[in-house]
């Protein structure tokens, strides 16, 4: 059942209705706020009331998301959102429970809540704004930090072979896996709105510039001078074409490894592969492609939620045994009267 | 271990159902001497079952337990597993025991050390043969004490045979050997047939004991009636062994304990594990709340997990997270959410939990968090028993972070303190700490059924006005914050880790407001300790010496105390079950006493507060061997205190 | 640097050398057994003494396992074996650190640890025996076990999509990625081999039986009678045939899909996959491949592990600032004196 | 805060070497009266920047603390960051502030209010007014005033005008007009132009003092030596201030604050962090060890990350490990290889911790735990101070799970007792948990800088004889168990969590082991006591009043003992840096005075300890608002304390 199903009869809303009264403190210029404006201008079009929206999140500069949205919220622990989330959500299948957390919170140290969230399909709506930084202690690396990378806590570079994000939900087989970038305002709103619509987890990278921290480390895939050479975006059904003139593509070579082909030179568009979003393979291969770098969903695909079977669950027992007659249960095995 | 007043009283808790000692008579058949026997009363006795884990010897005590409970005994019981799960056969690791005390009288503990012991092999023998009592009986299967289980045990001889047990009543029955016999037309395979060995066991020692195995026989269809050719063998070898024990010239004499005097009412036997759980239903149907459970299994809390899961039908959540913090975190999510959130471990387990659970001391949420405490520290001594978390319960969070601290004190207790624990978490907003233990949580005790309808009530008020609404404003009485269902239109509000502005609930760096929370945090504990009955005491309320005990000390400090007493000392008890707050009129109590007396599975943990709150000179009693105090432990260290 | 390259000449040890005074205590017919064995087989083959090996596990009847070898070892808290192993191999990178888990040890509680360690290549040889159960704890499920899986806290079933440890690897882009089974003893050798010459972190999944709580979960592939159908053997540079008579194959699709095919009516063995152990997306579809089940190494590339990165930071450090002298440190910054 | 012998002695260090008062000559320039201006003397100052956190307000400070200490001053500073980490321009959210106590006597703390508080913007003065001392001097930015900041920073009107202020002198300067002035021909952006306008402030401030700014020139040119236009900008302006002070007629009044008395040697100022780097950096090498720092980053504890990951060359491994768990547990894997395993954290991480640490108890490896303490409880104030994790330390882990805790007292002496951490760490095989907070981490003070060869031994004795090696044979004097190196032939040994036999450190679930083990365990304890040298007083040995404290409240408590010590009265004060095991001579002192106070920033944590210790009625002082101390309000406690 898709959350878009549970969706009440609400009135009209519109993007101030989710506009908290807190002081937004992230910095200026930080690309957190054009996602905030997104997800404030989304929301309302979803048709379901405010209140059935949680938004939970841990610790850092993304993490205090939550305040600025006006719906319930849940600035929990480091690491620790997806946990929250997934008790809230299992037990009240009914809300719209998304997940805001960044690349420390959601692959360091609350890497495995994010892992076992995904493979269980818990259906959280798991936004992971990915500034390759630890924005709010103040700039260590992080899990996604390239190698080689000096910080206060790297400052011989780092060591660290890093995660890819997509690659990693991939790994376990999350149902829904997709990336945007925080200035592209129109893709980000697609996006929330295919993981709003898409029954179950869904997560989506957000690649987010830190201006403070770790200035411009999107800037090849967010200048207008060079993204659409290093700029895939994948869209269902259509073939994978990219370049200022839409003159190169990606091939599958015979070595089930991905090519990056200019089209012409008898290379032609029906050479190019065509971009299946339930291939789940595919997605693997687009995950590992760093130039061009994939925008979009990269893979969806439909699998029973964790909430939804625990909830057939009781109530398939229900069914079975009655809805619970707490005196018989007390009296459940050997009993003996003393008069 | 049966359901007394006076214990009840003690634990301070008025609002369960009154249940008062009086006349009774137990629905049981009663079983005639056997012809050319003597018949002997006895008032208590305890009996270990012991074999190697494969023998069946939990399965068997449990069973003779129920038989103790049906024939009207007060009981007391106590399971003793190996750690491995398998350990190789006939070795010392591999030894499972049973413990059963059952009484005409009031039973507090499963006993200092048995009359009887059952010793189906040599390794069993050895590892307990010195507990048994001075002229104690012992009953050994022949067949066991083969040479290979000798070696293996590390017996040179056979101590059956070569006079070393010393004064001890030796039986030794061809116990596999009978059994064997009886099923040789079944063409059962030789390793099926000599399983049913245990039931064997047990026939004869009903029969001593003049216990009907009408139950066993029902019980034995019951559980194997899938498998009928195994109902027909074990009922054969029961009935075998209760006859072999009315027609051996072995035994000249049977026993008989008579019905203990038990306030009426429905009983059954419960372990501490399935009593906690069932407290936690409980409250959480009270409430007219669904229950979520986020837990992940460890010993010896993952029975909790195991019957809670099987509450589906009474909109119970279970989620097996993908480790503990994943376990309390999920909770908290669901008490967020207007669900009743519990979270289950053992000491390693919560501490893990401890960032979390400060997390939910900040937010106000209700939560309880369920410590059934171990062996420590690390990893420790999985499978024993240890009182030693108190510390890490009160004190063990970062920063000022009161929370309430509640103790269950004997198996059916856990109910009580289960949901007593859920009723303030609620009330006041909080998490809440409950203590138990793998002594209690494995222990077995008859359980006075409650009615559920006379169960106190536990109100929830969702707040659902929008007017007037802040997520910090208090209940002036209670200091709680309103619980808000996310979903509910107009109160949609955010709560968080960071301090929280007094009333707003908005985040707050002012000094002064940090000030003010954390005294507020303080204060709703000061509330709470207003809820706490008058503590109960058992005995003068002045005098001597007062014991002070808590958790699952107090059957032993009880049975202790009241052998004292009977010695004419002025002696008293108290058993906390409120450890934080501690009840208010505890100082004053204590002042009324000359000595104050704290015996604690641990180094002194509870003495350690005690000093703190009330500056009296209190002095422990500490034990720290993964097992339960011997009722002559205490008694012996109160009467040294009294001389000295 | 291979660690094998530090092996230092040692006199010629035998299996006895790596047997502890500390009696095995899994239940009898135990899986564990089997692996225990062929750990002590390989051992002394290496060339390397005995005192520079190190077994670090966590907590389960699998992580036992360094008590039984007479070797260094470490029996850690429950999860965080590879945490405690990295600490290790990062400062000691002389030694041949092992890690033994569990399925629920390396991929429940220590599920992050685990992914870390193997995104970073630190060179540890991590062997995750996956009985898909909870051995020690007396049979709950595991994020491995099947859904449906009725257990002790599952009496409805499980609801948890499982976890697939070979796709988990990939996904966090480990540089050696195996799965062995407990019985097929030479199988297991040579990956005890190709893990030990592997420069860098490996990860082996290991198929247990645990014949207590979980008896017969691989059985499909162990039974004589039926593994050379259920089982395919991925050798490097060699088609992917497998059954009874060979005669059957995997084949890629167009749509950069498995397919399963039988030789003869048209299709030949030139049309089938040869294995490629280098090829990462191969190693992922291959992963999600349920009949028949791959074993063998599924991927195999090299890439600096972190313990040499790190170690040749400080040198490197030695080289251009001296060996470091603590007076010179203290007086850093501005200082003063007062006489 | 200067490293005066009374307070090194008073936290019984008598290993360090030794500084003596005395005579001393500071080298540094007189700056001569500026010609028509009176000039008058003063003990002490305290002075206070403030402005947004853009305006660089913390290099401001830090310059003007490296002037007064070149000037031969003693001083202690308190930085005051804000929160966000780039809170919107002329918010209150971003006033940043750093204090700084500069005086010709010894300097305890960082000053209660400050004589001269220096407001960029209208947020500042609003947040910092309040604290200005009556009759105090306030020097203003006219340009930060216009309308929109003092819009943001919610004033109707310009209080610089409408004589709202009160008691104060207020000094009104366009900075940011005379930087943009001095700096036109430079072509730089207005944007850039205008952020030198703190090198203004802090060129009035030096005049105004009497500091030299050559070493400000100095370091301008080191810092901004990539851009070159800088250099000539800053120091430009720098100078204009300077200028601005000796030519306007503004200020008739130029101070001047002498040399204190200080202990001859070399110095530099450090901040707590910092000197807890050198300090565990130092003790591992004197060790001969190499040193593994384990760690995940957590405010304020990551700088030590930082400081470490600097000292490659040394030997030092940092690992930026994926959360707080890993980090203990990495470190512990390097202690075991023969390495000193370290790991830093604050509240929230330290309980994910300790687990681990516990697992470290049982395997009894040598490990340093440093907890930066904040303001809590959960994510709580994490840019403020508190000392709310004594409880945490000593009773948060599962079971009996004893280790030492030590606590550092001032910014420097987080150098002395993170090496005494390793020194103990090793000799007696243990975890040690080592207590900084905050306050100390980013306050910083003059270090008087030992020479490494006269710091104290650490001997290291790993075990290579194979011959009677058993991994849990005690030395009979420290308990210690032997550390033996993997790679060592002969040696292969296994540790583990699960309760370990004495002697030979096999797995063993024995009742009598486990209780063998808890006390030798508690022992290990009762030995690291032998170790701590007799505690010292400030003040006569027995009296009316004791003050008790630990941690940061060093400073503040001294000043106040000093201040009703000068007016006669008879109260002494003890610091403690031993927290556990406390020093065995600690008891008998506390008896010698007739009413004990603890003033501590929580609610009551060593008071508890004490009490519950030596039953002695000790009352708390508490303070939890996330700041120190002020002096006045423990003298005023005091006093009120000695006349109750
Ligand atoms: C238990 C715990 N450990 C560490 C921290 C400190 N901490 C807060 S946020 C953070 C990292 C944030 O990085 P990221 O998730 O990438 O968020 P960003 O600030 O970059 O948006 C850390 C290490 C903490 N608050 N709690
Ligand atoms: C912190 C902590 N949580 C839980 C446990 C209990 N526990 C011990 S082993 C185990 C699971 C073991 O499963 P697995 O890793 O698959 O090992 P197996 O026994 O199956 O070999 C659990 C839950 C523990 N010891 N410590
Ligand atoms: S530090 Fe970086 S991520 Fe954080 S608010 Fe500032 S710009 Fe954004
Ligand atoms: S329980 Fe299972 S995994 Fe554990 S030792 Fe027994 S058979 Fe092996
Ligand atoms: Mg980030
Ligand atoms: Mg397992």
């Amino acid at each position: 059942m898709s959350d878009a199903a549970v969706a009440t009869a609400a009135p009209k809303l519109t993007r101030k209705d989710f506009v908290s009264d807190q002081d937004v403190r992230w910095c200026p210029g930080c690309g957190d706020y054009s996602i905030l404006a997104q997800v404030q201008k989304v929301m309302p079009e979803l048709g379901l009331s405010r209140e059935k929206f949680v938004f939970i999140s841990g610790i850092g500069c993304s993490s205090r998301f939550p305040y600025y949205m006006n719906t319930y919220g849940f600035h929990s622990i480091h690491g620790r959102a997806a946990a929250v989330a997934s008790g809230l959500k299992i037990s009240r299948p009914d809300l719209s429970v998304w997940v805001v957390t960044g690349d420390g919170d959601g692959l360091s140290i609350g890497g495995n809540h994010l892992i076992h969230a995904l493979r269980r399909n818990v259906g959280l709506k798991i936004l992971l704004f990915n500034n390759r930084i630890y924005g709010l202690t103040k700039g260590q690396y992080s899990p996604t930090s390239e190698l080689g990378k000096v910080t206060k806590s790297t400052p011989a570079g780092s060591v660290d072979y890093p995660f890819n994000p997509i690659a990693v939900a991939m790994g376990v087989d999350a149902t829904f896996v997709a990336r945007g970038v925080d200035v592209e305002a129109k893709l980000l709103q697609d996006l929330l709105r295919r993981a709003y619509e898409h029954p179950g987890g869904t997560f989506i990278e957000i690649l987010q510039n830190c201006n403070i921290f770790n200035d411009g480390v999107w800037e090849t895939l967010t200048d207008k001078a060079t993204k659409a050479d290093t700029v895939l975006l994948l869209e269902h059904g259509k073939p994978l074409i990219f370049g200022k003139n839409r003159d190169k593509g990606i091939k599958l070579g015979s070595d089930s490894r991905l090519q990056v082909v200019t089209l012409g030179n008898g290379t032609q568009e029906g050479d190019i592969l065509v971009h299946d979003e339930t291939n789940r393979p595919l997605a693997y291969m687009l995950a590992h492609l760093e130039t061009p770098t994939p925008i979009g969903v990269f893979h969806a695909t439909i699998r029973p939620t964790y909430e939804e079977a625990m909830s057939k669950q009781l109530e398939a027992a229900r069914q079975k045994l009655g809805p619970g007659d707490v005196n018989a249960l007390f009296k459940r095995g050997e009993t003996w009267v003393v008069r | 271990m049966g359901g007394g007043v006076p214990r009840e009283k003690s634990l301070g808790q008025p609002r369960m159902e009154e249940e008062r000692k009086g006349a009774m008579r137990v629905e049981t058949q009663a079983v005639a001497a056997a012809p050319g026997k003597r018949r002997e009363q006895r008032d208590s006795v305890v009996i270990r079952f012991a074999g190697d884990s494969g023998d069946g010897m939990q399965l068997t005590g449990m069973q003779f337990t129920t038989e103790s409970a049906l024939a009207g005994n007060d009981i007391g019981t106590l399971p003793d597993f190996p750690a491995e799960i398998r350990a190789p056969a006939g070795t010392l690791a591999g030894v499972s025991g049973f413990q059963l005390n059952f009484s005409s009288l009031e039973v507090y503990t499963p006993g200092d050390s048995p009359d009887v012991l059952v010793a189906m092999n040599p390794a069993a023998l050895k590892v307990n043969i010195g507990d048994l009592k001075p002229g104690g009986i012992l009953l050994a299967d022949r067949d066991g004490f083969d040479a290979g289980n000798l070696k293996k045990a590390g017996y040179a001889g056979n101590p059956l045979e070569d006079g070393s047990l010393g004064q001890v009543q030796v039986f030794v029955v061809d116990m596999t050997g009978m059994t064997l016999k009886v099923l040789e037309d079944l063409k059962l395979s030789n390793k099926v047939a000599s399983r049913c060995k245990n039931f064997f066991a047990l026939g004869v020692c009903s029969w001593l004991y003049s216990r009907p195995i009408e139950t066993t026989l029902k019980w034995i269809q019951d559980k194997f009636k899938k498998t009928p050719e195994l109902v027909e063998a074990n009922a054969r070898v029961l009935k075998a062994g209760y006859h072999f024990g009315e027609t051996t010239e072995m035994f000249a004499v049977q026993y008989e304990v008579k019905p203990a005097r038990i306030s009426p009412g429905t009983y059954r036997n419960v372990t501490g594990n399935t009593a906690l759980s069932l407290g936690l239903l409980a409250a959480a149907n009270k409430a007219g709340l669904p229950l979520f459970l986020g837990s992940y299994p460890i010993t010896p809390a993952s029975d909790i997990l195991h019957e809670l899961a099987q509450y589906k039908n009474f909109g119970v959540y279970t989620f097996q997270a993908e480790d503990e913090i994943a376990g309390v975190c999920s909770a908290l999510g669901a008490s967020f959410g207007g669900v009743i959130g519990v979270t289950t471990s053992s000491g390693p387990g919560i501490a893990l939990k401890q960032e979390a659970i400060n997390l939910a001391v900040m937010v106000e949420l209700p939560l309880v968090i369920c410590n059934i405490q171990r062996g420590g520290p690390s990893t420790g001594l999985p499978t024993k028993t240890e009182q030693a978390d108190l510390y890490q319960a009160v004190f063990g969070r970062n920063s000022d972070s009161p929370l309430p601290v509640l103790a269950a004190a004997t198996p059916t207790d856990c109910f009580t303190t289960a949901y007593e624990a859920v009723r303030i978490a609620i009330k006041y907003m909080t998490p809440v700490i409950l203590l138990s233990d793998g002594y209690l949580a494995n222990g077995a005790e008859p359980w006075s059924i409650p009615r559920f309808e006379e169960l106190p009530a536990i109100p929830v008020h969702f707040r659902t006005e929008a007017e007037g609404f802040f997520p910090y404003l208090r209940d002036p009485e209670t200091l709680a914050r309103p619980w808000v269902k996310p979903g509910t239109p107009g109160l949609e509000h955010r709560i968080g880790g960071i301090e929280k502005e007094d009333v707003t609930g908005n985040i707050s760096y002012s000094p002064a407001n940090h000030e003010l929370m954390t005294h507020a945090r303080a204060q709703k504990l000061a509330a709470v300790a207003q809820d706490i009955p008058p503590t109960s005491i058992r005995g003068d309320h002045a005098g001597d010496l007062l014991v002070v005990g808590w958790g699952s000390t107090y059957g032993s400090i009880a049975a202790a105390v009241d052998e004292v007493r009977a010695r004419g000392k002025r002696v008293s008890q108290i058993h906390l079950r409120y450890l934080n707050p501690l009840p208010p009129d505890l100082g004053g109590i204590l002042r009324r006493f000359k000595t104050v007396l704290v015996p604690e599975m641990n180094m002194g943990q509870l003495l350690t507060i005690l000093r703190a709150m009330y500056l009296v000179d209190a002095v422990g009693l500490n034990k720290i061997q993964g097992q339960p105090f011997k009722i002559s432990e205490i008694a012996g260290r109160i009467l040294r205190l009294l001389e000295g």
